[in-house]
């Protein structure tokens, strides 16, 4: 247990908040990239380097650009309703 | 402090479940359910960590080196990608109930009751 | 051995979706699995070790992936290709199916579900658990086009999400304590030492995450949102297998986990299950008799009966579990059938609300009939095999000490299902009755998109052969002992350890398993007595019910919001309530 | 009131849970043979150096074919979810295309661009500085593959506010979908097959199963996550793409 894991720990525990308490939903994709990379290093300092590559790619790019590509449809279509 | 990963990984379940309950977007929801599913990523990988491990790739350590547990982060690579479905379908129905009701907000949306 | 066939569906279903004989394709797999797994249930008599990549324990410590198929897994196994058969030739007359992804889905499901009945190491037990929620909230939300299809897989999806996330832990926590994720593995090294919080806790977890799957009060919420909407086929291997599966994982983790650890505390647990339960029963009979949807009375339906299901094995008896082994079966049939019912009616009268149909089913008396015998048949008409199935759980309950008071329950139970669905009968085919009123909560619904052209004489096989097979199951000689055999074996958690840890077969000693006595003829008489006092009653339009009892119908109906949210928390809150209980019984 | 119940609930199951994992081996010790066995077995029988790789895709292969299941499921289902809503015909999809010239780039996808270019160059420099680590981790080629494709297309969203015509990008991604079922598809029946002899090699050990079979098991996950996301992405990203024809 050393300063390293608290560290990391604590910055995952942070950002998870953040990332449910950030309402706005394209603010909160972009908090949520952040949560993700924050446990992408938590897991390097866990010793699992696949685990966090693949984590990289899915929770820092993957789910937050489909998240971001609803929402760019949905916002389109609130403004096609509005015209 | 030796219970801090676990204790972390059980305040991201509860955390992100508490978005889930009281969320009034769906993205907004399906990013919550995604933070309180790597919960589990975190408890898994806590338990398989030994002091001192290093990860379990023998290319550049010898045979015998104390590694961290490989079992549990092949758990975790397969819960991972689960993670990433499950959010694309429900991301996928999301879009579709907002074009069929015109809302995003999973209150206002709703014909079944009883 | 399982394997070939999950590929084969696998591979049935990459090659169905990229050529266009999807269908023949797709039935083929299917009949290939129902094959394979008969073959499996044919020699049931000791337990077949499937290692796969070859890893046989070592000293002791399984470090693959194992299956352990007995009995009973593999007879549910063989039900659930059964039901996938049906349901896919279903699915060639009714679903207009663009592309083959529905086909690719349905085997991908129906792999999943066998694959769960046979794993024997708990990880491998999420997973597919996992592949079948997700194969099922795109197949409940297959018809993209109506409202109600979204919202139901929406609800569907986000409370087993949550669901699959509590199982997932409580799978993390108990690789914590022991190292091992084979079944037999765990529970040996959890004996090895008193259960503490962390066994409880785990258990509590992974018991809600397979309520979640079964339907269990309070966890049911999503189900009628997602039956309800469904595509009929789905809707048969839902109601027919799918909460049902949720009951066999617990049954399968608890009698290889926990019974060791948890064994003192038998007495306790069981009071737990059984008032879950009949909790879950009577919610679901009340809700049911208060719907007027059909597919929404059948998902009620379901849920009553699954209810009762957990009663006979919450009994942690052998033939309770036999009993809810056989009945399970019958049921599932039953819903089949009654489902392509309402399947017909709605290809015919392009509705499914019980008051827009009042008498415009008229011609279509036989297949009224098809309905009332299934009515019946939930209501428990002897010599079938939901009769049967319930004398073996009214028996074990009877043995229990203290327990003589569920046969009522599963009387009452049984009648209020049986009458709702012989009231609907009565009104749709008969036109009995006066027009019902107005459902406050219910709302229009949406014509489902089936292809209209098209002869329906498939459509109207297929509830005949199930109705008749429901009949037939019961009178198959020989079948309570050989689910009692069956069941014994189940529950015998140490041979199971030593058949697939050190490769050991004991010796198992079957209970008696006696046939159904007059008690079990007359609480059947009482229950048909009391559906058609409540089909009568609701026909008659007696003011069927006091006031207050009418607002607390309503109250508990809108409890049912179809809002993920609160559904999530009901499914948070069951999860403290379980674990708290276990918490405080279980140690 | 739901909030309320919610927070007790939730208040609760956090104490048991609290009460639970204080009954686990201290962190960085853990208990259970599984761990080391499966060390020692991937190292002496299989010679695979990433012991991760190994137990993925030998020890516990099964597991691996189920969730390359789950995800071409999940690839089915986004595709049949969001194909549907502008399947009605491709008369009204060309439409679509023509209105979907010059589009109103939402703040949004810019913002995706602006905060995935660091990340993702992060993750393109991590993966060759560990692709030399691990041979060929399906999971991480698959994910990194689409990522890759999907920065592409998020520049090429960012280029199309300089109003470059977007049709070429919409018969890219149509063309991207297709070439991914194909992918999928593929990798998923060599998966299986090659699961399969796997399987059927039981009792004969060591003929089928040695450490060959999981490089090319590796490479068939890679394939079908490759195809499984790229076909997702492509799919959100005509959704946010075509205009919507329809009230």
């Amino acid at each position: 247990m050393s300063a390293l894991h608290t560290v990391a720990l604590l910055a995952v525990a942070v950002t998870a908040t953040a990332t449910v308490l950030v309402r706005e939903p394209p603010r909160q994709l972009v908090v949520a990239g952040f949560f993700g990379l924050a446990l992408a290093v938590l897991f390097m300092v866990l010793g699992a380097p696949d685990v966090a590559l693949s984590q990289i790619g899915v929770s820092t790019v993957a789910v937050p650009v489909m998240g971001l590509l609803t929402l760019a449809r949905m916002a389109r279509r609130e403004d096609e309703e509005d015209e | 402090m030796s219970v801090l990963p676990y204790v972390v990984a059980a305040w991201l379940l509860l955390v992100g479940v508490y978005g889930a309950i009281t969320s009034h977007h769906l993205v907004h929801l399906v990013i919550c359910l995604a933070v309180a599913q790597s919960s589990t990523y975190v408890l898994l990988l806590a338990i398989g960590y030994r002091t001192g491990g290093r990860a379990p790739i023998f290319s550049d350590l010898p045979p015998g080196t104390p590694v961290v547990d490989p079992v549990v982060q092949a758990l975790t690579l397969t819960d991972v990608v689960v993670e990433a479905t499950v959010s694309a379908v429900l991301f996928a129905l999301a879009l579709q109930a907002h074009r069929r009701f015109g809302t995003a907000d999973p209150d206002r949306i709703g014909t079944l009751r009883g | 051995m399982l394997v070939p066939m999950a590929v084969a569906c696998a591979m049935a279903g990459a090659s169905a979706f990229t050529d266009r004989h999807q269908g023949v394709v797709a039935v083929a797999g299917a009949v290939a699995a129902l094959g394979l797994t008969i073959a499996l249930l044919a020699r049931q008599d000791t337990r077949l070790l499937v290692w796969f990549g070859g890893w046989e324990p070592r000293k002791g410590v399984a470090v693959g992936v194992g299956f352990a198929i007995d009995g009973l897994g593999a007879g549910l196994a063989a039900f659930v290709g059964a039901l996938g058969v049906v349901s896919l030739v279903l699915a060639a007359r009714l679903i207009r199916v663009e592309g083959a992804t529905f086909h690719a889905l349905m085997l991908v499901f129906v792999a999943a579900m066998i694959g769960f009945c046979l794993t024997g190491d708990l990880f491998n037990l999420f997973v597919f658990f996992e592949l079948m929620s997700v194969s099922a909230y795109v197949l409940v939300g297959y018809e993209v086009r109506r409202r109600a299809a979204l919202e139901g897989a929406l609800t569907f999806a986000v409370t087993n999400t949550v669901g699959s996330i509590l199982l997932l832990l409580g799978v993390t926590l108990l690789y914590g304590r022991t190292g091992a994720l084979n079944l037999a593995q765990i529970g040996r090294t959890l004996t090895e030492q008193p259960a503490d919080g962390l066994v409880v806790v785990a258990f509590a977890l992974i018991a809600c995450g397979l309520f979640v799957k079964a339907a269990v009060v309070p966890f049911h919420m999503w189900t009628a949102d997602a039956y309800a909407v469904a595509p009929t086929p789905v809707c048969i291997l839902l109601a027919g297998a799918f909460s049902e599966l949720g009951l066999y994982g617990i049954a399968r983790v608890y009698w290889t986990v926990f019974d060791g650890p948890l064994g003192a505390h038998a007495d306790a647990l069981r009071a737990i299950l059984v008032v879950a339960g009949v909790l879950t029963g009577l919610l679901g009979a009340v809700l049911c008799a208060a719907q007027h949807h059909l597919k929404r009375m059948l998902a009620y339906a379901t849920i009553a009966q699954v209810g009762l299901f957990l009663v006979g094995l919450g009994l942690l008896s052998a033939d309770g579990l036999a009993g809810s082994a056989v009945w399970v079966v019958a049921d599932g049939l039953v819903k089949a059938a009654l489902f392509g019912c309402v399947a017909i009616v709605q290809h015919r009268c392009g509705d499914i609300e019980e008051r827009d149909l009042h008498g415009r089913a008229r011609d279509l008396r036989p297949l009224g009939v098809v309905f009332v015998l299934g009515a019946l048949i939930i209501a428990s008409l002897p010599l079938n095999g939901s009769f049967l199935g319930r004398a073996l759980v009214e028996d074990a309950a009877l043995k229990a000490p203290g327990y003589a008071w569920v046969p009522t329950v599963l009387l009452v139970v049984t009648g209020l299902v049986g009458g709702t669905l012989l009231r609907a009968a009565a009104r749709v085919f008969w036109g009995a009755g006066a027009v019902a009123p107005r459902d406050p909560a219910g709302e229009p619904e949406e014509e489902e998109t089936g292809d209209r052209e098209g002869s329906a004489s498939l459509l109207w096989i297929a509830p005949v052969v199930m109705i008749v097979a429901a009949v037939a199951w019961g009178l198959v000689p020989g079948l309570a002992d050989a689910a009692g055999r069956a069941a014994a074996a189940f529950v015998d958690s140490h041979g199971y350890a030593a058949a697939v840890l050190d490769g050991r077969t004991l010796p198992v000693h079957a209970p008696e398993i006696p046939a159904p006595g007059l008690t079990a003829y007359l609480y059947a008489a009482g229950s048909l007595a009391l559906a058609g006092a409540v089909a009568a009653v609701a026909l008659a339009r007696v003011p069927a019910l006091p006031a207050p009892l009418g607002r607390a119908v309503d109250a508990l109906r809108r409890i049912h919001s179809g809002r993920p949210g609160d559904y999530v928390a009901w499914t948070v809150g069951g999860a403290a309530t379980l674990g708290g209980v276990f918490a405080l019984t279980l140690l | 009131m739901r909030r309320a119940l919610g927070l007790l609930a939730l208040a609760a199951l956090g104490a048991l849970l609290v009460w639970a994992v204080t009954g686990l081996a201290d962190f960085g010790h853990p208990r259970g043979p599984y761990a080391t066995a499966g060390v020692d077995l991937m190292l002496k029988e299989r010679h695979v150096d990433n012991t991760v790789v190994g137990v993925t895709f030998d020890l516990r292969g099964i597991d691996t074919l189920g969730e390359e299941l789950i995800l071409f499921c999940a690839a089915l289902g986004a595709t049949l979810l969001l194909r549907s809503q502008r399947g009605e015909g491709r008369a009204e999809e060309a439409a679509e295309r023509s209105e979907a010239e010059r589009p109103r780039i939402p703040p949004s996808l810019r913002a995706a661009g602006a905060y995935l270019v660091g990340p993702t160059l992060m993750l393109a420099v991590y993966a060759i500085a560990h692709g030399y680590l691990t041979p060929g981790g399906g999971f991480q080629g698959g994910v990194i593959a689409a990522a890759a494709l999907l920065l592409v297309y998020a520049a090429g969203q960012l280029v199309a506010i300089e109003r470059v015509r977007p049709v070429a990008l919409v018969e890219l991604a149509e063309a991207v979908g297709a070439a991914a079922y194909v992918l999928v598809a593929i990798g998923g029946i060599v998966f299986a097959a090659v699961a399969m002899g796997n399987f059927l090699g039981f009792g004969t050990e060591g003929s089928l199963i040695s450490g060959g079979t999981i490089p090319v098991l590796n490479a068939a996950v890679g394939v079908e996550v490759t195809g499984a996301l790229t076909l997702i992405l492509t799919e959100f990203l005509d959704q946010a793409r075509l205009r919507h024809s329809r009230s």
